[in-house]
């Protein structure tokens, strides 16, 4: 309404979100974004892998070698952690969507999930990455 | 160089002009709209900035929801808070048509608390007594402490609603006249408006002007009033020869924050709470035994200064104790969550375990600009009007308040002649014609404006409004004298001459603060001597002017309220006279609680 | 004790683009962040511009993004901050001047949610009734002082402007829940749309940035469920 | 539709639809029968089994050995397509200028149609023993 004329004809938003503190919803957010692209990236990757089962059976073997391979397996791990990491806190997401009340206890879920990934994590992580030094060993 | 400033004004043309968003000016508004007259709303605040939200406590209203109440009753406490300076014609319309008020307000959604049977709950507040003051009784309608938001929320929602035409951010810098001042028996034609955002100027005309600016608080040190309110309307009306009423009636409310005044509500000491000296004793015993803590608020600062000057402050120092911790978690976080979020955050106590340290603050005007039943503004003594000017509000003295305002007594002024002016307005401009155009209507004040912004060097305007709030607290603050009052005249006349000289550093045309704080202590200053000025003549006490030389009210010779105006050019003003006090129902008495 | 100020400068009539100051302003220890602004401009430099009012968090003039949050420069106290502060407007925003951004837009997306009681009934004699209970639902969202320090936190907000943010839907929130409202219905539909509640990704920095600490996520999510259940 | 009763300051009255609140309440419901089906697949293929040993031969012998496995997996993928495509609808919705918004989300659910048709071919189509 203001704008138009003058001076003010061409305000600047000041584009300076990167340096923005947010809190613990922010950054709960932001690995949740990232995780699930993360994913996402890797499904496309996955159901082509899958397909080859059927298309290209030795192209599939020859991708099974490279997974289970010790750098594989620490994509592997990192695709874990992002899966279960997505997983539990949209889970917390979920539960707010459909109990709003909970959103005052946003901190403390978010601190549950967190709990829960290193709880069962580092022993997943512990399975997978175990075949590099046995092998090596 | 400020181009914007000299570039020819915007000409706008509507019926009715607006000036203030507060609670006044918007119910105004709304009546406008209903009406269906074009009307132009000028704010130099988004409207929901308006000091109005501030209100905490709430509104008196007979309405008698949860124990037996009437409208005589609180026309009865009106006058006898206002030492019998009360116009008791004016106080018949503000007890009557709260009630209506009220209601309406509920009607257009604002959130009030509620009784268990759905109604809106009411609570105590100061000086608000049952059957002409036998004790304590339950008007004050409230939202939490938070009753004033709700009000300017809801009014602003309405006016929305009503497509009401604003314009936000554009601070009125002038008042049009035709026909001479208002002296000379001139007709009020519209404003000059600087819109802010780019410093441009803009003559608006029409038949009828509502000045709604609300009050003067920041020309005092200790103050709960908004960084905005510089006195803009008084002022601005008083250049232009209009007379100032009862402005030597300054309110200090109990209960400010220490050192920076943010104010701590009524409505504690309406829940419950009490006051305590440094003896732990509750000294309102010795002032107001049937009120204690709920005498209005004159009495009470004065019972302050009495226990500080005793030495019975906290530890000697110069303020008291506010306690509401026998109130118990509960009400304290239900009923007061917003002024225990200023204790905590304000000064670090925690009001639930602490008594919290409080003192004095300049609070609220009961003078300004003087206007009829109908918020005509009048321009001598007889009552005669000025013709297209209105007021209400805070900047207006109806006079309701007296020489001393109860509390959530102004808010219901907003409300009932904010609503009355608005329908007055609509009549006027039914009934009258355009005032015509005159090019360069705005010629003195871009002339002003220019040259505060272009003079090379000068003082700065943040060391005489320092001067200035120093000498308004130490001398025209709760007690006064002939000594005190005569050297703080002197001294505002002293500032004035400076002002002459005053500097402004920022040269831009958009959003010039510097260039409109400037002006606002301008504004400060004119008050400020209006103030002064009347306290000094006024060899009486009553009210909230106390005087140690003259400790006694005399109704013989002060039963009367003061006007002031303005001397020409730069010469102090002399010229005073006085108006009578309407009297209907209630003969003055002591005033005793 | 002095702090170091830093403010992000932006004057249209002069700079092409905002530029960080920095001033050495004395403070007392109780002083708020906009103490020490008014301070820096009346004693070091008076073309400083920012907006402010009551001075005590209940007008919603000086929201401001200080030491990387928003917040009112009146609620935050000096010594809250440390020796070091930094001021620059509120974010995703147009900047006017300095501190000072335009909030027509801002103020556009309150009024397109129908921010008023519509109950068009005849004019009713007395008030209406309420139960204390049904006036809880929709109490922590009467409490929006309008300052914008939550739409301009959010990460959504920032990356699609058109979102209509959660303080528009916080004072739909408002009515939506007032047992005396019959204007819920056109409401949800407003907001029912890509730039209405579904912009929402329960981020939080809203709720952190209310200085009235009102549970913002909690009133988007209500209006979310209304949407869902009403079809 | 009704014309505005109240004045909406000057910003289009936004066109409520339904769409937003589907995909809304498709990626909530989705993501729960992920939550079981992805994390319990991740399990079986990591910690059950190991990935070394987990040949083409084997995932056709062994995994998908019934229809009801088949079908299993395949409910998998359609949660893992509707959770995950319109989950990166709305990263789109959020990153993308509205010039291209069209565009890319075109390129998006041609992605997903391959998808769907690639991963559906297999698990219909790979011989059963
Ligand atoms: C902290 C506090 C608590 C209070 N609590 C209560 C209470 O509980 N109960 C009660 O009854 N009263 C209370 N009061 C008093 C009451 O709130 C005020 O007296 C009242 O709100 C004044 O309203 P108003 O409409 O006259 O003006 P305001 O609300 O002050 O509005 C003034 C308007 O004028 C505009 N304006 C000013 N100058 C210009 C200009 N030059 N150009 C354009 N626009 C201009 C402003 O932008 C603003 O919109 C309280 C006051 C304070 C300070
Ligand atoms: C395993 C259980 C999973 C759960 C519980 C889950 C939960 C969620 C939820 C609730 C959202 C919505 C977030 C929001 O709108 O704020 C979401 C978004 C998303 N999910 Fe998942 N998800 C899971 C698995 C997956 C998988 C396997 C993928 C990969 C295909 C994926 C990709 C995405 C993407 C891309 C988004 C959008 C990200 C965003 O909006 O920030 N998710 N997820
Ligand atoms: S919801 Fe809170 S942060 Fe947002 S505008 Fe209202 S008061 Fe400000
Ligand atoms: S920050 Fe934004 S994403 Fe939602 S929770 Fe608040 S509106
Ligand atoms: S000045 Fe009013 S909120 Fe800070």
């Amino acid at each position: 309404m203001s704008r138009g004329s003058g001076p003010l004809a061409s305000p600047q938003r000041l584009r300076n979100y990167p340096s923005y503190r947010g809190g613990e919803g922010m950054v709960a957010w932001a690995f949740h974004r990232i995780s699930g692209i993360g994913v996402w990236l890797f499904i496309i990757l996955h159901v082509i892998d899958i397909w080859l089962i059927g298309a290209n059976p030795e192209a599939y073997d020859f991708l099974g070698q490279i997974y289970s391979s010790p750098p594989g397996r620490v994509m592997e791990t990192v695709l874990g952690a992002a899966l279960f990491y997505h997983a539990l806190n949209g889970m917390r997401i979920v539960v707010m969507d459909f109990w709003p009340a909970l959103t005052a206890y946003h901190r403390q879920l978010w601190r549950i999930v967190w709990i829960v990934f290193f709880a069962l994590g580092l022993p997943g992580a512990y399975i997978i990455l175990k075949p590099i030094w046995e092998v090596a060993g | 160089m400020s181009s914007a400033l000299q570039a020819e004004a915007g000409q706008i043309d509507v019926d009715a002009i607006v000036i203030g968003a507060g609670g006044a000016g918007l119910w105004a508004a709304l009546e406008l709209a209903r009406e269906g007259i074009p009307t132009a709303v000028l704010t130099k605040l988004y409207p929901t900035r308006s000091h109005t939200g501030a209100a905490q406590g709430g509104v008196c209203a007979a309405l008698g929801n949860v124990e037996e109440d009437h409208w005589e009753w609180h026309m009865f406490d009106t006058i006898k808070g206002g030492d019998y300076l009360t116009d008791q014609d004016a106080a018949e319309v503000l007890a009557r048509e709260a009630i209506p008020a009220v209601i309406e307000l509920e009607r257009m959604g604002l959130p009030f608390n509620r009784t268990p049977d759905g109604k809106i709950d009411q609570r105590r507040f100061g000086g608000h007594t049952r059957n002409y003051g036998e004790g304590p009784v339950r008007r004050s309608c409230y939202a939490a402490d938070r009753t004033g938001h709700m009000i300017l929320q809801t009014l602003y929602q309405q006016c929305i609603k009503a497509g009401v035409k604003f314009y936000d951010e554009y601070h009125v810098v002038d008042l049009l006249f035709e026909g001479g001042s208002a002296d000379q028996g001139g007709r009020c034609s519209g404003v000059v408006g600087y819109k802010i955002a780019d410093g441009s100027l803009h003559v608006l005309r029409a038949k009828a002007v509502l000045l709604a600016t609300g009050g003067y608080g920041r020309a005092w040190r200790v103050t709960s009033n908004a960084h905005s309110l510089a006195g803009d309307g008084m002022a601005l009306a008083w250049r232009h020869g209009v007379p100032l009423m009862d402005m030597e009636f300054y309110q200090f409310h109990p209960t400010g924050i220490v050192g920076i005044g943010i104010l701590l509500s009524e409505a504690a000491r309406g829940e419950g709470g009490y006051l305590l000296n440094g003896e732990g004793k509750r000294f309102m015993e010795t002032y107001a035994p049937k009120l204690m803590e709920l005498a209005p608020r004159d009495m009470i600062s004065r019972a302050m200064y009495q226990e500080i000057r005793a030495g019975r402050g906290i530890d000697g120092k110069d303020y008291v104790y506010l306690d509401v911790r026998h109130l118990g978690r509960k009400v304290i976080e239900e009923k007061l969550p917003d002024i225990t979020d200023f204790a905590r955050v304000y000064q670090g106590v925690e009001p639930i375990s602490e008594p919290v340290p409080v003192q004095p603050t300049a609070h609220y005007a009961m003078g300004g600009v003087p206007t009829n039943l109908e918020t005509e503004v009048l321009a001598n003594a007889a009552g005669g009007v000025v013709p297209g000017l209105f007021a209400a509000g805070e900047v207006a003295c109806v006079s309701v308040h007296g020489a001393n305002r109860l509390g959530t007594n102004s808010l219901v002024d907003l409300l009932v002649f904010g609503k009355r002016a608005g329908k007055r307005m609509a009549e006027i401009c039914k009934s009258t014609t355009a005032p015509k155009h005159v090019a360069g209507a705005e010629r003195a004040i871009r002339e002003e404006m220019l040259a505060l912004s272009t003079r090379p060097e000068g003082v700065r305007p943040a060391e005489i409004r320092r001067a200035l709030a120093d000498v308004m607290m130490e001398n025209v603050g709760v007690y006064r004298d002939e000594t005190l009052l005569t050297s703080a005249v002197k001294e505002i006349q002293r500032l004035k001459g400076e002002y002459q000289h005053v500097r402004v550093e920022d040269t831009g045309s958009v959003f010039n603060t510097d260039l409109l704080e400037a002006r606002e202590l301008g504004y400060l200053l004119d008050v400020s001597e209006a103030t002064a000025v009347s306290a000094l003549a006024r060899k009486e006490s009553r009210g909230a002017h106390s005087r140690e030389d003259y400790p006694e009210r005399d109704d013989a010779k002060f039963l009367a309220h003061t006007m002031v105006w303005r001397g020409a050019d730069q010469a102090p003003a002399t010229k005073l006279d006085y108006k009578p006090v309407t009297i209907t129902k209630f003969e003055p008495k002591p005033r005793v609680y | 004790m002095d702090v170091e100020l830093k403010i992000q400068r932006f004057d249209p009539e002069r700079d092409s683009a905002p530029h960080w100051e920095t001033y050495r302003v004395p403070v007392e220890p109780m002083d708020r962040v906009l103490d020490v602004l008014t301070r820096a401009k009346e004693l070091l430099d008076g073309s400083i511009t920012f907006r402010r009012s009551c001075a005590h968090g209940v007008c919603g003039s000086d929201a401001l993004l200080i030491n990387g949050r928003n917040r009112l420069a009146c609620k935050v106290r000096v010594e809250q901050l440390g020796k070091s502060i930094s001021v620059a407007p509120l974010p995703g925003l147009p900047v006017v001047k300095d501190l000072v951004v335009d909030m027509d837009e801002f103020f556009g997306k309150y009024r397109s949610v129908l921010p008023f009681l519509v109950a068009d009934e005849p004019e009713g004699a007395g008030e209406r009734l309420q139960s204390q209970e049904q006036r809880d639902v929709y109490d922590d969202t009467t409490k929006c002082i309008l300052c914008a320090a939550c739409t301009s936190s959010c990460p959504s907000f920032w990356a699609q402007p058109e979102y209509v943010g959660p303080a528009a839907i916080v004072n739909a929130h408002r009515f939506i829940f007032d047992s005396r409202d019959q204007g819920a219905d056109e409401r949800l539909e407003i907001l029912s749309n890509e730039d209405g509640v579904w912009r929402c990704r329960t981020t939080f920095n809203c709720v952190d940035a209310c200085p009235r600490g009102i549970n913002i996520t909690k009133a988007i999510l209500e209006v979310s469920s209304a949407i869902g259940s009403r079809g | 539709m009704n014309a505005p009763r109240y004045s909406r300051g000057g910003r289009p009255r936004p066109v409520g639809s339904a769409v937003d609140l589907y995909v809304w309440y498709a990626v909530r419901l989705s993501s729960l029968a992920l939550f079981v089906l992805a994390l319990a697949h991740f399990a079986m293929t990591h910690f059950v089994f190991d990935p070394a040993d987990q040949s083409a031969e084997w995932v056709r012998q062994a995994r998908w050995s019934s229809v009801a496995l088949r079908a299993l997996d395949w409910g998998m993928l359609m949660a893992v397509l509707v959770h995950g495509f319109l989950g990166m609808r709305t990263v789109l919705q959020d990153y993308v200028p509205s010039r291209v918004r069209s565009l890319s989300l075109g390129a998006l659910y041609a992605l997903a149609l391959i998808l769907f048709v690639l991963g559906t071919q297999v698990v219909v189509t790979l011989p059963m023993d």
